[in-house]
């Protein structure tokens, strides 16, 4: 271990770390833009420059890459230290006066203008991209060109490179946005989008799968890990302070022998671009159902606040479609059982949200059948600002000017075909079973009836019971219904189990 | 008793809380308040990290109180004293705050005073906080014997579990007969089939349980005692039988509405449904032509505002039927919204759809108007699909009435300790989560006694009931909560007035055994029979008897924490 | 015929004698001549110190919580209220019926001394001696004697007395009084109270109840309150600081009066013992008149009649939300 | 979303509400639950049954000036614990009676039966009762100067 | 001590006009008549009565009040305390108008308190601000005792101005500088001797004559061997244990001391204690010394007719016969002090 000071701070410090690390992890700040925790330190941007004294001589180095020596005394705020920084942020802010973060730096080191003829690039060369891409990539897909004033990160030959994997981890360091994955690769850049959040938003490789995740651990999507397809990267390795990143687990195979089995396995959703007339996928303001109820949740993808897709405004005017997939004999013949209801709740959040916001439901029949139901869509009506209507919309077209979704429905009291500009359309898609009752009932030899429900052969009498003895189903995986018919199925089904394993004994 | 060291957790519930209470302006108030060592916010702090996040607080902070701004302690309440338990603090140094229930769902359109009362809470619950002691629960002994009231479906298939499951059941049926309101019926919808050979199997295999003492006819007189420990008392045919069960399930079905409505009893040619099925079974309808049904007979009105869940199916049954017996017949549904929800209802519609049965839809303002002096010659109604008005030829009308509520249900409801809810059906403890519990515990309830349900929904619920009754009679013991009343002998003066009030008679008079007290007269709580509903502790004139979790310091502090007093 | 102090001393003497009591409590003349004070005997040697006149204004029944473990039978004397708190002490189990011999006294009014030498215009070293004469007093002075109506010299409470015989005795000295003639209506002052309007009344007790030094006279005699240890004393929780202000002295009176509710019987002792005149009686007297109408209850009737507030009837009054 | 009401110094009351665990506490919920607005005014003590709530606790409440309080239980018959709220019922006539005749007005201490399905009961009487003790004013029993 | 520097009379009918004065111009502090005559607070002379004996309350309220704020505190966001600076109410100048003679001397007794060892602020800056107006007394109650004292119930020894009611007039007399000071501040209200004044003192005088007066000139060294034996069980069995004797008694001067704590700050407080009160003596243990209302009668007996002279050389008592008068028991220190100077109280 090795003893020094810093800003006269007494520090002990593991030999072979440099100054910068040791300061960081003695919560003492030095500014820096090239220096990254899985890099090797490049002293390009010289803005974590410290005075040191070593051996009784005072000078000035880069903190990033300065090893730390028995006695060093260090000073990160010394006037000799300041107004080396302040000229490398003028020198940085001629260069790139357009980015947020060096206007920022400088203007906290009291530069407003710099004295030098501006530059218009947003570039400050400090190599992150390039280093990121050939350290840990692997790849070299962008390097440094050019000398002097010519200097620039680029492509070999100026075309979009074909090696380039599209990571995006040069453009995810780069600290100004200089750098754009689209300039650099030949491929197209697709983000992973987050699961949990029907696709309204990006996750990366590695990610907690929701906020209630039990347990709260992260996991690697193998499928597309850059480690997992290159063996590189393993820059997450690197920030993982408790060292809990193991690329070597697998899968395990735990063997259990029981009596009896529920199942359980819940519900998919309907993917609603097959009801084409609808324009998912295509009208932009047309989501689904889930995807509201992830923008509409605190913890969603926008925090609660309902943006729509095109332009992030707050819609005020919102149409809900039931039906979409259900009750149709192009799609699926039955009722989903929940959609009313759950249509109806989201439009009285909306309104919750935003007192001034308008929501219509289009129906065909409103189910409103549980406990309370019919108190609910009174309410809906009268305090909430929902109005009903009787209609399945034909089609749903897009006003170009503004990208408002046009619902086209006929006006059953008036029996007109009319339309309707909204801000956002909500699809209330069919519920179908979740591929995994597929996958579990093949393997259990159950059979499925003609929707790919688990089938009860005694539907009435015996409701939890699947053709096997000792095998149970609850819940949607064998017939549409809403929480409490499931919470009540699912008790049952444990009663029917209890009462097998005692019949067992 | 250490210093207290108050931890405080604020929830945003997603945007339930967060949206409208200013969360870190209350967590920020919470830290300026006394004994308080730590406060946070957490965005739900009944999901893993929250809890993670108090257990690691209670450690990080040393903390010995804790208290969670959040929802209704009626739910969470049990979660969080584990949490607490878990890091290894006595789960009653916990307090509950609601601030969504009470708060933020309450006052939507006031942030600002949503949140100044969210404080005001917050504030009320450290006051209290701050008194709390550690208290230890006392367990009691499981009866294993369980009580079904009613022998319809739900109830037998109540019963039927549990016997099958080893414990002893006692079935109370006030009709002479087992199989409910099925009996009544005609014909089962989606099969078709005659429900008396149906249930017969069910009824055979209940009425030969040995584990099965079946009650019939009888009537529940009394019922006293709690969770493990009720005391039943029945009426079976003039005759008392007492007995004694660790649970109760309450399955005593609905009745059918008999409308004042379409003029019905007037008319010889209007029906109700189950008059149709009592003429069908009995073989007694007669030649019919035009037969014009109409849904929504006395439910979904203001009155009745709820929707029966069963009659839709119902009379697409017997349209069906009344095509199948005559397919010449003309037979209309004038419904308002077709409740044929999910796969095979959705199914059988489109079956009669298909069979030829007219469904004409209609709207209450708008009502189908009965033409006829005698009897009913034709319904006249305004199409709303088709716009325009129709006179339609009947000879035979039937009504489809909904179940309501049965006439026993309130006296029930008192002797069992149970709430009713809206329409005179059982209120269950939570409406999506704990659909066939009550609040209280140890008592069920399942089939149309709830809600109205057909008979597969009926069986589940029974199944489902009998599903959660066993958890106490397997596990053999209860813990009650430790909010049981205690005496300070040193300062009880005998007066008795706590015995006098205790509706238990859980406390006694008796010589205490105290050193330094010995034969004086004072209170004892017997904490087996304390029910914890602190009658005593608020009747105790000199603060001797004190109910614990609402203690007479824990109330007043929250009382003078209000009032701005410290 | 009414009672006389030497029917008392005889009788008493012969109960020590006859061993059927241990101690008495009486009353003997007290430090001037317009007053009594407690006796307290524990054999029949010094009864002849005992007196029984219309100035035995104490209520000697709260005394015997302190001859609750003593030898023997505690001798009592009581007049018409003191028996019904007697009868509210046996139903409160702080005293035991077996170890208390009860004399009691009817009693025809006990005089108000303050009211009196108002209406004899003498000061207390003029008088010589008060007898009870049917309607009147009749007091002597040092120079002659005077005959003072009643219903201008007696206590509040007994103007409205309805029950001057005892309820409760093991011998009774003197004949019954079924009624005092005086006595009407025993609420006409609460109803006037009543009448006033929110701002009046608080005002009125607003005054009164700031005047309050909180000495606690008032509980301390209260032959109801028994608790050995009052909430009022109590540090944790303390219901009121020792500040004598007047919310603070609100608590104390309002529960000091719902504490005694249902078995206050209204002998008087606490506005008697208020140096400050605070008219106590008036909230007391409310309570009961309340408990009179919604639940037909008289406190210190009946050992048997459950206290009005630890039970009900499915039946009440019900008027609320 | 933005305040709907304009802050205003016009006089707010504070209320407290003794509310029974089973039936006016969930009533209480239920008014949560189903999104009844109502004054912000009354702050809720949750008891396990009304007849908990001693008077010493409401004159304490009263006498350090909140301006109401409430106490809201089973409706009679229906007291989980069978007769708590009948024995509620009657210390709370004699406490009523008592307060007004001291001159604290009746509006100023309620009595209430809200069952566990009554949300919309709970919300009328939190605005009846931030209704009528607004109309009185603050409580001037105890005027501290 | 007493020097008598200015004698003045003044009229019954200019009394009020004078007090109105006053009134204005100071704290005047006078009896009042409500449920009882006490001193108060007036704001006009036509508030002040003078037909009474003795107030029921004396006026030590004026001094050493029952309930006084020592300082308050407040509390900032940052949890901070500040202490905030009395208000000036306790700088204001007060006159007592109308207090007896036996009073004023228990503010002598008082000084031996709260001018002793530990110098009371409070109580001190109270007494010097204030200027004492006494009423000669004439007619005293039957339970007056003061000569026992060797107080002369018509005497200004103790007060700063004696106002002798001599029949039509006052006979108004200036003991003090200060006193002198505020006649002549007044000097409109009052005139010069008429020459009979001293004469119709003197037969109002007469009324003192047959005044109790008890010997207690050894009653301290008589106390001591009382402390064992049980002369105190039947005082201690009749005794309530209330407040009325200490509360009501101008030489009482017990106090406790307590905190109102609020959101915002709050204050500390002194209030009066009793000895008679059972937490008098309570510890935190849950022990008490005096367990029962015989040691805590005993223990005011003592402290008044030993302890205090022990320390200070007086009893502490004035003879103002409050206790005799209000203890609803009829307790009589009278009789205690006769009991225990005949020696009767040894030998029960």
């Amino acid at each position: 271990m090795v003893n020094l000071t810093i800003d006269g701070k007494a520090v002990t410090a593991e030999e072979g770390t440099y100054i910068l690390q040791v300061a960081r992890a003695n919560s003492i700040d030095i500014p820096t833009l090239c220096y990254h925790q899985a890099l090797e330190p490049f002293g390009a941007c010289r803005l974590c420059t410290v005075e040191i004294t070593s051996r009784g001589r005072k000078r000035l180095v880069t903190s990033c890459n300065y090893p730390v020596e028995e006695g060093l005394e260090v000073s990160t705020d010394s006037e000799a230290v300041i107004k080396g920084r302040r000229m490398i942020l003028e020198l940085l802010l001629a260069r790139c006066p357009n980015v947020p973060l060096i206007q920022e730096l400088a203007k906290s080191y009291g530069i407003e203008k710099p004295r030098f003829k501006l530059e218009d690039d947003n570039c400050i060369l400090c190599g992150l991209c390039a280093r990121i891409c050939e350290e840990r990539m692997g790849v070299s897909a962008i390097s440094f060109s050019g000398r002097g004033l010519e200097r620039k990160i680029d492509t070999p030959f100026h075309v979009n490179s074909e090696i380039c994997q599209g990571c995006g981890a040069c453009a995810f360091v780069c600290p100004t946005g200089a750098i754009k994955l689209e300039d650099i690769t030949a491929k197209e850049p697709r983000p992973i989008l987050s699961e949990f959040n029907v696709g309204l938003n990006p996750r990366s490789a590695i990610y907690v799968p929701f906020p209630q995740a039990v347990p709260k651990v992260p996991v690697i999507d193998r499928e597309v890990c850059i480690h997992f397809l290159t063996g590189n990267c393993r820059i997450c390795e690197n920030f993982c302070q408790a060292g809990a990143i193991n690329y070597d687990q697998e899968d395990e195979i735990i063997e259990a022998e029981v009596d009896a089995i529920i199942l359980a396995s819940g519900f998919d959703l309907y993917d609603p671009s097959a009801v084409e007339e609808y324009g998912y996928g295509k009208v932009k303001n047309v989501i689904t159902a889930m995807q509201y109820e992830r923008m509409i949740s605190a913890s969603g993808p926008t925090e609660g606040h309902l943006e729509r897709p095109s332009d992030g405004k707050t819609p005020k005017k919102l149409a809900f479609i039931q039906c979409v997939g259900s009750r149709d004999t192009h799609h699926k013949l039955y009722c989903s059982s929940v959609c009313c209801m759950h249509a109806t709740k989201e439009a009285i959040l909306a309104n919750e949200h935003y007192p001034d916001l308008k929501a219509f439901i289009f129906y065909t029949d409103m189910r409103a059948v549980g406990k309370k139901f019919q108190e609910y869509i009174a309410r809906a009506e009268q305090e909430y600002n929902v109005t009903y209507i009787r209609s399945r919309p034909s089609k749903i077209t897009e006003n170009p000017d503004n990208g408002n979704p046009i619902v086209w429905y006929e006006e059953t009291t008036a029996r007109t075909r009319t339309s309707m500009e909204v801000d956002m359309v909500v699809l209330c898609q069919a519920l179908i079973p979740s591929g995994s009752t597929k996958d579990i009932s093949d393997m259990l030899h159950l059979s499925l009836n003609d929707y790919q429900f688990v089938d009860i052969p005694d539907r009435l009498f015996h409701p939890v019971d699947t053709e096997i003895p000792g095998i149970f189903a609850c819940g949607f995986c064998q017939a549409p219904q809403d929480i409490p018919d499931s919470v009540v199925q699912a008790s049952a089904a444990a009663a029917r189990a209890a009462e097998f394993l005692s019949k067992e004994d | 008793m250490a210093v207290p060291r108050i931890g405080v957790f604020i929830c945003h519930c997603g945007t339930n809380i967060g949206g409208i209470v200013d969360v870190p302006q209350v967590v920020e108030y919470a830290k300026s308040l006394p004994y308080v060592a730590h406060a946070e916010a957490n965005m739900y702090t009944c999901s893993e990290e929250g809890i993670s996040s108090i257990k690691h607080a209670i450690k990080e902070y040393d903390l010995n109180r804790v208290v969670v701004a959040s929802c209704t302690p009626r739910t969470h309440q049990p979660l969080f004293r584990n949490a607490c338990a878990d890091a290894g603090l006595n789960p009653y140094l916990f307090e509950f705050v609601n601030i969504r229930e009470h708060c933020s769902w309450i006052h939507m359109q006031n942030r600002r005073e949503a949140t100044e009362k969210a404080k005001e809470l917050v504030k009320m619950g450290v006051a209290k906080a701050r008194w709390l002691d550690a208290q230890e629960e006392f367990e009691s002994d499981v009866y294993p014997a369980a009580m079904v009231i009613g022998g319809g479906v739900a109830g037998m298939s109540a019963a039927l579990n549990l016997a099958n499951q080893g414990f002893e059941v006692h079935l109370v049926e006030k009709e002479p007969e087992l199989g409910g309101r099925l009996l009544k019926l005609n014909r089962i919808f989606t099969i078709n089939k005659d429900p008396r050979e149906l249930v017969e199997s069910i009824v055979k295999a209940v009425a030969g349980h040995s584990k099965i003492r079946l009650h019939m006819p009888a009537v529940v007189k009394a019922a006293s005692g709690y969770i493990g420990n009720f005391d039943i008392s029945v009426d079976e045919g003039g005759k008392e039988v007492s007995f004694k069960v660790g649970v109760i399930i309450v399955a005593t079905g609905a009745q059918v509405l008999k409308p004042e409505l379409y003029r019905y009893g007037e008319l010889a040619n209007v029906l109700t449904q189950l008059d149709l099925e009592q003429r069908l079974k009995d073989d007694k309808l007669g030649e019919f032509q035009n037969v014009v049904m109409i849904n929504c007979v006395g439910a979904r009105i203001p009155e009745r505002p709820y929707c029966s869940r069963v009659c839709c199916m119902t009379a697409i049954k017997n349209a069906a039927l009344m095509k199948e017996i005559n397919p010449e017949a003309k037979v209309y549904v004038l419904y308002r919204d077709l409740m044929t929800y999910g796969v095979e209802f959705e199914e059988y519609y489109r079956e009669a759809k298909g069979a030829g049965v007219r469904f004409i839809r209609y709207t209450p303002s708008n009502p189908p108007q009965v033409i006829g002096t005698e009897k009913v010659e034709s319904v006249r109604v305004y199409d709303e699909l088709m716009g325009m008005e129709l006179e339609l030829p009947c000879d035979l009308l039937v009504l489809a009435t909904p179940l309501i509520s049965n006439n026993d249900s309130e006296e029930l409801s008192k002797m069992l300790k149970v709430p009713i809810g809206d329409g005179g059906f059982f209120l269950e403890a939570h409406i999506k989560l704990r659909p066939v519990e009550f609040a209280m515990d140890g008592i069920y309830v399942a089939g149309s006694c709830r809600w109205p349900a057909d008979i597969r929904e009926s069986i589940a619920q029974g199944y489902a009931a009998a599903s959660e009754a066993a958890i106490p009679l397997r596990q053999g013991l209860v813990k009650v909560e430790a909010i049981t009343a205690t005496v300070d002998p040193k300062i009880c003066k005998g007066c008795g007035t706590c015995a006098l009030v205790c509706p238990f008679d859980a406390i006694e008079l008796k010589e205490s055994e105290i050193r330094g007290l010995e034969g004086k007269i004072v209170s004892e709580v017997n904490t087996a029979l304390c029910k914890g509903c602190g009658l005593c502790a608020a009747a105790c004139p000199n603060g001797a008897v004190q109910q614990r979790g609402f203690t007479d310091m824990q109330l007043l502090s929250m009382v003078n924490a209000l009032s701005g007093k410290r | 015929m009414k009672a006389t102090s030497e029917e008392v001393q005889t009788r008493v003497k012969k109960l020590f004698e006859d061993g059927s009591i241990g101690h008495f409590i009486g009353y003997e003349t007290g430090s001037d001549s317009l007053r009594v004070t407690p006796c307290f005997l524990k054999s029949g040697q010094a009864a002849s110190r005992l007196v029984w006149n219309p100035l035995c204004a104490n209520n000697l029944s709260k005394y015997l919580l302190d001859f609750k473990n003593v030898e023997g039978k505690v001798g009592i004397m009581v007049k018409g209220c003191d028996s019904r708190s007697v009868v509210e002490l046996l139903k409160e189990n702080q005293i035991d019926r077996d170890k208390v011999f009860i004399v009691g006294v009817p009693c025809s009014g006990i005089v108000d001394r303050e009211k009196l030498l108002e209406v004899l215009g003498v000061s207390p070293g003029e008088v010589v001696a008060v007898e009870d004469d049917g309607d009147a007093f009749v007091v002597t002075l040092k120079e002659g004697k005077q005959r003072v109506d009643k219903e201008k010299a007696l206590r509040g409470e007994c103007l409205v007395c309805k029950y001057p015989t005892p309820v409760v005795y093991d011998v009774l000295l003197g004949e019954a009084v079924s009624s005092l003639p005086w006595v009407g209506d025993d609420y006409s002052l609460i109803k006037e109270q009543e009448a006033l309007s929110s701002e009046e009344k608080a005002l009125y007790w607003n005054r009164e109840l700031s005047q309050c030094i909180r000495c606690y006279a008032c509980r301390n005699i209260c032959p109801v309150c028994t608790c050995s240890e009052c909430i009022f004393d109590k540090k944790a929780p303390r219901w009121i600081t020792k500040a004598n202000d007047v919310s603070e002295n609100l608590v104390y009176h309002l529960v000091r009066a719902f504490h005694v509710a249902g078995k206050c019987i209204d002998c008087g002792e606490c506005e008697r013992a208020c140096p400050m005149n605070i008219p106590l009686r008036s909230l007391n007297k409310k309570v009961e008149k309340d408990l009179l109408e919604l639940f037909d209850y008289t406190a210190g009737i009946d050992v048997e009649q459950q206290p009005p507030l630890t039970t009900y009837k499915a039946g009440d009054l019900d008027d609320f939300l | 979303m933005q305040d709907n009401k304009e802050v205003k110094t016009e006089f707010k009351p504070k209320i407290l509400a003794f509310c029974c665990n089973w039936c006016a506490y969930a009533g209480a919920d239920l008014a949560g639950v189903s999104r009844f607005q109502m004054p912000t005014d009354v702050r809720v003590i949750r008891v396990m049954c009304s007849g908990r709530v001693p008077p010493e606790l409401i004159i304490r409440a009263l006498a350090n000036g909140l301006d109401g309080v409430m106490i809201l239980g089973c409706h009679p018959g229906e007291c989980h614990y069978s007769e708590g709220n009948y024995l509620t019922r009657r210390r709370a006539h004699v406490l009523k009676r008592l307060l007004s005749y001291i001159g604290i007005e009746p509006d100023r201490f309620q009595l209430g039966w809200v069952s566990a399905a009554e949300g919309a009961k709970f919300a009328a009487v939190v605005k009846e009762t931030t209704d009528k003790i607004t109309a009185l004013g603050p409580n001037r029993w105890v005027d501290k100067k | 001590m007493v020097k008598q520097t200015k004698s003045r009379i003044i009229e019954k009918n200019r009394l009020t006009e004078l007090l109105d004065k006053l009134a204005h111009d100071y704290h005047l502090i006078a009896p009042v008549r409500d449920n009882n005559v006490s001193f108060r607070r007036v704001e006009s002379g036509s508030e002040v009565t003078l037909d009474y004996i003795n107030t029921v309350l004396s006026p030590k309220n004026a001094f050493f009040p029952q309930t006084e704020t020592l300082f308050r505190f407040s509390r900032d966001d940052s949890r901070g305390f500040g202490i905030e600076e009395q208000d000036d109410e306790a700088d204001r100048e007060q006159v007592i108008f109308g207090i007896r003679p036996c009073d004023a001397r228990s503010l002598r007794l008082m000084d031996m308190v709260f001018n002793g060892q530990y110098k009371d602020s409070y109580y001190l800056n109270r007494r010097e601000k204030t200027t004492l107006i006494g009423l000669a007394c004439f007619d005293p109650a039957e339970t007056c005792f003061c000569p026992t004292f060797g107080i002369d119930p018509a005497s200004g020894e103790d007060v700063d101005i004696l106002f002798s009611d001599i029949g039509d007039r006052y006979l108004v007399e200036a003991s003090t500088e200060k006193g002198a000071a505020l006649l002549d501040r007044f000097a409109e209200f009052f005139a010069e001797l008429r020459g009979d004044e001293e004469q119709l003192r003197e037969a109002r005088k007469a009324g003192l004559a047959g005044m109790k007066k008890l010997d207690v000139k050894a009653i301290a060294d008589k106390m001591a061997p009382l402390y064992e034996g049980d002369y105190w069980d039947s005082i201690g069995m009749k005794c309530l244990g209330c407040g009325i004797c200490t509360y009501l008694c101008p030489t009482c001067h017990c106090f406790d001391i307590a905190d109102v704590s609020l959101d915002e700050g709050g204050e500390r407080f002194r209030c009066w204690d009793s000895c008679m009160f059972p937490e008098f003596t309570l510890m935190a243990s849950g022990e008490n010394p005096r367990p029962n209302r015989k040691a805590r009668v005993q223990q005011r007996f003592f402290h008044k007719l030993k302890y205090f002279h022990d320390r200070n050389g007086e009893l502490a008592c004035v003879g103002c016969g409050r206790c005799i008068k209000y203890c609803p028991v009829n307790i009589d220190i009278t009789q205690i002090i006769e009991d225990v100077t005949s020696g009767k109280a040894g030998n029960e």
